[in-house]
């Protein structure tokens, strides 16, 4: 599925609105994810970056607008069905089963592609049995795309901060995703890190074929990264293009980068 | 004579060593930051210094006098505060109610009403918000109210953890002439920070740490320079 | 429509006493998300003692008005419960601070098991009953009936609540313990010791379990070593359904609590047509409770833990 | 066979042949009643087991569990006494009583899904209650339970012909009533186990798990969280309900007291003190719960070998005790007598350095 | 993961066996033959009280007997009273019957509570071991055709029927308000009461409910009051009887309260207070003051054991009827004395006992007493049927 049909649009997010109370955190915002690229997202804090990535991956329904993925609209869905289309995400605030290990972690992933039952899981019946070696196989090789493989049987709330990150992204991507979307991945990493994570995130792309958007607020790392960038700021999109398009962009050295970045 | 002083420090979690053997002192109105990697024990090291976390071995002096065991609602009342990682707002206090609890050790309440007074006209947006939950308030804004509230204690040193994290660059700006400001009329400060370019520039002396060891230490200028540091920490 | 307007009033009266009690529970969940299950049985202590020196007095025939006698009673209670609520907190819960989260719930049924147990031997298996010493004035008001003990009842639940409300929202140690409730590292930070903030916590929430044990003893004249169960069950109820943590939340709760109690057992015989009396009266009342809970799952005026990603 | 393997069977069938002749030894030293009380420890353990699937393996907190173990128990008593003159034969009746109360599991799960921790438990407490409450008055206008009276002369189990009620002669021995209701327990509690055990380490385990650790990001990685947490209570549920059944076969009569509040109360204590989501830890709790409070009626026994005569009435102290043995075992075993694999190491290093160096980065933000 | 189970399991067995071995050698030091008798009823919980009573009736006669001296068979003889308690839960209540009877008892004073008395009721009848309920009243209890079950105390049927008729023909009372408690005991007396005033030409104008925990009665009685009868009923025991008289007249409601054996006790006048005055309630058998003994036995029990909260009568005279059923058969052993049992002919303190077919007590009186100066004083003795 991935890369075939590259450069048409996978995710098309149409006019969206959201508002907390009275107060109004996203406001007409659309954009596009064509397939196969990198997407950045940024914008100072408080511009409504996670709320929109709450509304894509189900978990908030915005309240005016629309949403199509593919062939269909997102609209009214729940996080698992949107999951099972194939967006799959991570957390800002690294939301792992931190008492599981992370082998575990990532077999979780598999469940919406899996499909044994109750009495499966009783009788434990061929099929059922192929079913978790094969889940059991893809999970290892997931952990080892990004590098933890060793750290299979710990907790994973025992790994380090740049491991747990790695996993979180092995656990979406056991999901098959089409669409990964990364909330602040490089967040709390020091430049090295940042330049592994990189790394990482461009082979997914290359590798895999898969579509990413990224949220983060280290431009340089960003600026490197992606095909394509949007800037919030108040709700408002205020900014959408290549990363140098967006680079020069007044409005966008105004309200996020100050002068001397840009 | 310095205003803290670190002394052969370990720090363990479990049988896990985080933080083995530093050394290190930061003296009155100097202001040194901390660099490292993830994980290196930079967090641990200042939790330990607030007194959050138990000492496992070795001494730490503030001001000529041993905190060590002391708890951390004891050394507050000796002037060093810490602004933690995450920044540590009560979020469902207003405003106001977290700049008093940073009041909280103290009775003069006519010189506390001043300095909050001055804290608003440095952050209007935390003014024209007293009255709001601090939850409410963006990442920046949250910042600086938890760099007021923890100067309404008068501190002699200030601990920073990260206070750049998850802040947009415009917002990161701000945050660190903050902190310069406040260095400036004599509050010292010891300075935890990822973006350790930064870090350098703000700071006159810098410490590197590495898997729970102070690795290398000096004068911010020298380390800006050095070509080991520059790889590992500039991202060059 | 009098018997309307009693019903609404019985159910205030009943309802004071639940938040009463449910103002003592709501306290400690505010500050440690602990359901305090021990909670009823200080209540009953509280009851035990205000009896049993109440009846000291009267036996010994002191001459003093009714109501000097039960303060005195309720003098003798509030310390002995607040040193029940401090010893069980040093000792049952402070060790499992950093234990998993249904530990401490398991220690809070020991501690209500043995503090029924204790006061079986020390007061034995009887109902004991209350002298009848308070004024029995009666009003009519609207073609009800209340007396001077209800009325008592409901002024100074709703005294109580706004006396707390203006503690922990403004003075220095409800700012505390706020803070210590959201964190109590960060709270040190600030100079709190949070070991005092919370001891300080349960000693006042006990207080308020002995003013409820006596007031309920008072009102119902009786006590017995097993009803603090029942009416920690009930206090614990209106406390969710106001919204734990939350002290007028527990006030409002309590009193939702009495007065749907009292409709239900008033009038569901005439909604079901006969066909359920008043013996469904706590079926109704659940009911209310899980319909509440399904439209607002943080009860009534709890926070709304909005679900962040 | 290579000499671990080997050594596992030794194990294994020693274990086998210690648990067939448990009720013998135990009624020779101790007595008929301990046989009893046996079977009522393998009750609970069923129970226990089940209440663990939706505590200990879900995480969701539920108070009203007894209300299951009370519907399996009406179904079996209600179709087999008197009552309504029917006498179905056990084999249709466990299933059914299974199956309706996993229906009630899903009936009264389906309400509290968007609820948390003390708020789904103050729920489900209702909702054991409203059961037990209907249960209770549902003798008027028509009788369909018998009210507070409960029901009596309930059908013994009858498996092929041979009544568990009476003493039966087998092989020669004699078995009497509890003797046999013993080996029936212990066969189904063995089955419960099993399934136990199999459905902890599945897809639909990790399922459970996921949720108690994170709903959000469970529902995030494509699980249906509605789905599996009724899942969840469905089964816990049927367990409880099978429990029920026996229960009430066992006993030949039952009535609404049998199941209060306290009751799922004591359950709850059973899996969090022998250690939550860990089957040998709460098969040893359920057993530790239900000996306990018996084995404490011998301390006026026991005042009177030591001290010559009874000092304090025994049943004075009793529940004393019994609380008293609540606290310590909980503060000396804060994570359950045996903890699973994953909270042991949870406590071990309590603060471990990716935990604590990022616990709070984040939480402030919005 | 067995291994373990049965490791826990083991160590509790253990743990018990050595306890029970140190509890198998009680009254070796006493002179003459050892029989056992059990008495269970709660001990524990909030029935504890009425348990504890219980207890203490059958106490005393075991300690009378034993003073005086028991001969059968020409054997001096000694009884052993072995208590227990059920907690008012019928699981328990098997369990500790079953207890008993390894313990070798050969009869059982026991249970309070008709939800304990039957399911323990089918233990004793397998072991053939006579047992007399001083409490239960359900009819269930002897309706089940067990030759060992037996009671004193009147049944729900037979004390319903007197309440209901004396309630209609003697205090006049037509328009009549019904409260239970929703217990086996509340709710037998109160449909049996409900049935006798109907058939007596009453008019039943309100039926409401109550649970055996509550304390506040206000709503339902606010209810009642709006029907305005002449008398209300209540079915239940003192601790909410006491409260819900006392609701009652502060509700301004004016009838007649009357109650069965659960409220006729001096704890309700002590929880009701004045308001108590001039209500009725019922007791099985005749006056204790009226019977030959019974003012010594009132003594006696009050020295010892303080006031009596309500069966310790009907526990005490339990064990003499059995020990007169030993005598009469010249023995202890179940089977033999368990015949003379059923002709049981004996003049206790609660009145003439005699069984029926069934095991109920026959021909016995109820007394309706009345609250008279904080006092309940006889009004009158009724045969019932």
């Amino acid at each position: 599925m991935p890369g075939t049909e590259s450069m048409a649009a996978l995710l098309r997010v149409e006019k969206i609105s959201k508002r907390f109370g009275g107060i109004a955190a996203l406001n007409d915002v659309s954009l596009v994810i064509e397939s196969g690229e990198i997407h950045g997202l940024i914008g100072p804090n408080g511009a409504g970056k996670t709320t929109l990535f709450n509304i894509i991956t189900g978990l908030y329904t915005p309240t005016h607008g629309n949403l199509d993925f593919k062939c269909c609209s997102l609209l009214g869905m729940k996080p698992h069905q949107v999951l099972k289309l194939g967006i799959a995400r991570t957390f800002q605030n690294i939301r792992l089963f931190a008492n599981m290990t992370a082998l575990e972690n990532v077999m979780v992933g598999r469940h919406a592609r899996s499909h044994a039952g109750m009495l499966g899981a009783v009788i434990r019946n061929a099929a059922t049995r192929a079913e978790e070696a094969a889940i059991q196989r893809r999970s290892r090789e997931l952990l080892e795309l990004v590098g933890i493989d060793r750290h299979r049987h710990a907790l994973a709330k025992h790994l380090s901060y740049g491991d747990q990150r790695r996993l979180e992204i092995a656990r979406a991507l056991a999901t098959d995703p089409a669409l990964l979307a990364l909330d602040e991945p490089a967040a709390g990493m020091n430049p090295t890190e940042r330049e592994t994570l990189k790394d990482l995130i461009v082979s997914l792309r290359d590798r895999l074929g898969l579509s990413l958007l990224v949220i983060e607020h280290d431009v340089k790392f960003i600026m490197a990264m992606c095909d394509h960038i949007s800037v919030l700021n108040f709700g408002e999109k205020i900014a959408d293009g290549t990363p140098q398009q967006v680079r020069n962009s007044p409005a966008v050295i105004e309200a996020y980068l100050g002068a001397e970045v840009a | 004579m310095s205003l803290l002083a670190i002394q052969h420090l370990s720090v363990s979690y479990g049988n896990i060593q985080a933080v083995s053997r530093a050394d290190f002192t930061v003296d009155e109105g100097e202001r040194v930051c901390l660099i490292g990697a993830n994980g290196a024990g930079k967090t641990t090291l200042l939790k330990a210094i607030a007194g959050m976390l138990p000492v496992a071995h070795g001494a730490i002096h503030f001001a000529g006098q041993s905190i060590t065991r002391l708890a951390s609602h004891q050394i507050v009342h000796l002037g060093l505060a810490l602004v933690p990682e995450g920044r540590g707002i009560f979020s469902r206090l207003s405003v106001q109610e977290n700049l008093a609890m940073g009041a909280y050790i103290r009775r003069d309440k006519a010189a506390v009403q001043q300095e909050t007074n001055e804290i608003y006209q440095r952050f209007p947006r935390l003014g024209e918000r007293r009255n709001q939950p601090a939850g409410q308030l963006s990442g920046g804004e949250q910042q600086m109210l938890a760099i007021g509230r923890a100067l309404l204690s008068r501190p002699r040193l200030l601990l920073l953890d990260e206070p750049s994290m998850g802040l947009a660059p415009l917002m990161v700006k701000t945050i660190f002439e903050t902190i310069a400001d406040v260095a400036e009329r004599g509050v010292s400060v010891l300075l935890v920070e990822q973006n350790a370019r930064l870090a350098l520039a703000t700071c006159e002396r810098g410490l590197v740490m590495e898997r729970g060891e102070i690795a290398l230490q000096g004068a911010a200028a020298t380390l800006a320079q050095d070509a080991t540091i520059q790889r590992a920490y500039f991202g060059v | 429509m009098d018997i309307f307007v009693q019903q609404i009033i019985n159910g205030l009266v009943l309802g004071s006493v639940y938040a009463l009690v449910a103002l003592g529970y709501t306290m400690v969940y505010g500050i440690l998300e602990l359901i305090n299950f021990a909670h009823g049985e200080v209540t009953m202590i509280g009851a035990m003692v205000s009896l049993t020196v109440i009846s000291a007095l009267v036996g010994v025939g002191v001459d003093l008005p009714g109501v000097v006698i039960v303060l005195l009673g309720l003098l003798a209670a509030i310390p002995v419960c607040m040193g029940v609520g401090f010893t069980i907190e040093r000792l049952a819960y402070r060790p499992l601070r950093n234990a998993p989260r249904l530990a401490p719930l398991i220690t809070a049924i020991g501690v209500s098991i043995v503090l029924q147990n204790i006061a079986m031997l020390i007061w034995g298996r009887q109902y004991i009953s209350f002298p009848p010493i308070l004024p029995q004035g009666r009003h009519q008001i609207l073609g009800a009936t209340i007396t001077d003990v209800q009325i008592a009842i409901l002024v100074a639940s709703v005294v109580l609540m706004l006396g707390l409300t203006l503690m922990v929202k403004k003075s220095r140690l409800g700012r505390a313990m706020r803070a210590t409730a959201q964190s109590p590292q960060i709270a040190g930070l600030m100079g709190v010791n949070a070991n005092t903030v919370i001891s300080l916590t349960f000693i006042l929430g006990s207080a308020l379990a002995a003013v409820a044990g006596v007031m309920v003893s008072a009102y119902y004249g009786l006590a017995h070593y097993y009803m603090g169960f029942l009416l920690g069950l009930k206090a614990f109820s209106a406390a969710v359904l106001g919204g734990i943590g939350n002290l007028a939340g527990a006030v409002l709760g309590g009193l939702l609590l009495g007065v749907i109690e009292s409709l239900g057992a008033g009038y569901i015989g005439g909604l079901t047509g006969g066909v359920l009396g008043s013996n469904y009266q706590d079926v109704f009342a659940f009911f209310i409770l899980i319909l509440v809970l399904m439209f607002r799952p943080s009860g009534l005026l709890g926070e709304r833990v909005g679900e962040r990603a | 066979m290579n000499q671990k393997s080997r050594h596992a069977w030794l194990v294994f069938v020693a274990l086998g042949i210690g648990l067939a002749l448990l009720p013998f030894l135990v009624d020779a030293g101790l007595g008929r009643s301990w046989v009893r009380i046996l079977d009522l420890a393998l009750l609970y353990v069923m129970l226990a087991l089940g209440l663990n699937i939706v505590v200990g393996y879900a995480g969701l907190l539920d108070l009203g569990y007894i209300a299951f173990y009370a519907v399996g128990a009406y179904c079996y008593a209600l179709l087999a006494s008197p009552m309504f003159g029917l006498h179905l034969p056990f084999w249709v009746l466990l299933p059914l009583g299974a199956l309706v109360a996993g229906l009630f599991g899903v009936l009264l799960g389906t309400p509290t899904l968007r609820l948390r921790g003390d708020y789904l438990a103050i729920v489900t407490l209702g909702f054991g209650e409203i059961i037990r409450i209907f249960l209770n008055n549902l003798n008027a206008p028509i009788n369909i339970t018998n009210g507070p009276q409960g029901v009596n002369q309930i059908d013994p189990i009858s498996i092929a012909g041979l009544s568990l009620g009476k003493t039966q002669v087998l092989f020669g021995v004699t078995f009497s009533s509890p003797h046999l209701y013993y080996y029936l327990f212990l066969i189904l509690t063995l089955v419960v186990i099993f399934v136990s055990m199999r459905l902890q380490d599945s897809r639909i385990g990790r399922a459970w798990a996921a949720i108690r650790e994170d709903e959000v990001a469970a529902e995030a990685m494509g699980i249906n969280v509605r789905n599996i947490k009724l899942l969840a209570f469905a089964m816990g549920a049927s367990f409880g309900g099978l429990a029920g059944g026996l229960f009430a076969g066992f006993q030949g009569f039952i009535s609404p007291e049998s199941f209060n509040l306290m009751e799922s109360i004591m359950i709850l204590c059973m899996i969090v003190l022998g250690g939550m989501g860990n089957i040998p830890g709460v098969i040893l709790g359920a057993v530790l719960l239900t000996v306990l409070p018996e084995a404490l009626r011998y301390i006026g026994d026991l005042q009177r070998a030591w001290l010559g005569h009874v000092v304090i009435d025994p049943s004075d102290l009793r529940m004393l005790l019994f609380g008293f043995a609540l606290i310590l075992m909980m503060l000396f075993r804060p994570a359950g007598l045996l903890p699973s694999r994953q909270r042991k190491r949870e406590l071990s290093a309590a603060g471990d350095i990716a935990e604590q160096e990022q616990a709070s980065v984040y939480d402030a933000r919005h | 993961m067995k291994i373990t189970f049965v490791n826990g399991l083991l160590a509790a067995v253990m743990a018990t066996l050595l306890l029970g071995a140190c509890g198998r050698q009680d009254g070796a030091a006493k002179d003459g033959e050892v029989i056992k008798i059990g008495s269970v009823s709660p001990l524990t919980g909030p029935q504890a009280h009425l348990g504890k009573d219980n207890e203490n009736g059958a106490r005393l006669a075991v300690d009378e007997i034993n003073a005086a001296g028991l001969v059968i068979g020409g054997k001096k003889m000694h009884i052993d009273l072995i208590s227990e308690d059920d907690q008012a839960d019928p699981k328990i209540a098997t369990t500790v019957a079953q207890k008993l009877v390894d313990n070798g008892v050969v009869g059982v004073i026991g249970h309070l509570n008709s939800g304990a008395t039957i399911p323990a009721s089918t233990i004793y009848h397998s072991a053939g071991i006579p047992q007399i309920s001083p409490s239960a009243t359900a009819i269930a209890y002897t309706a089940q055709g067990y030759n060992t079950a037996f009671r004193v105390m009147t049944n729900d049927e037979q004390q319903g029927h007197v309440l209901g008729q004396y309630a209609v023909t003697k205090l006049g009372d037509k328009k009549i308000a019904i409260i239970d408690d929703r217990t086996a005991y509340g709710q037998g007396l109160a449909d049996e009461f409900a049935k006798a005033a109907q058939a007596a030409g009453a008019d039943i104008v309100a039926r409401e409910y109550t649970t055996d925990r509550s304390t506040d009665f206000m709503a339902i009685l606010t209810s009642i009051k709006a029907k305005s009868p002449d008398l209300v009923f209540f079915g239940g025991m003192d601790p909410q009887a006491g409260p819900l008289t006392k609701q009652l007249k502060q509700l301004g409601i004016n009838a007649q309260v009357l109650g069965g054996d659960g409220m006729q006790t001096p704890e309700y006048i002590k929880l009701a207070g004045a308001d108590a005055e001039g209500e009725i309630a019922s007791n099985p058998g005749l006056t204790l003051d009226s019977m030959p003994g019974g003012k010594a036995f009132k003594d006696k029990f009050t020295a010892r054991f303080g006031q009596i909260q309500n069966y310790a009568p009907y526990a005490y005279d339990a064990v003499y009827v059995l020990v007169d059923a030993m005598k009469r058969a010249n023995s202890t052993d179940p089977a033999k004395y368990l015949p003379a049992l059923k002709t049981t002919d004996y003049q206790g303190v609660t009145g003439h006992i005699r069984f029926d077919q069934k095991g109920d007590v026959t021909g016995g009186a109820v007394t309706l007493y009345q609250v008279k100066n904080g006092a309940w004083q006889p009004l009158e003795t009724v045969q019932s049927k």
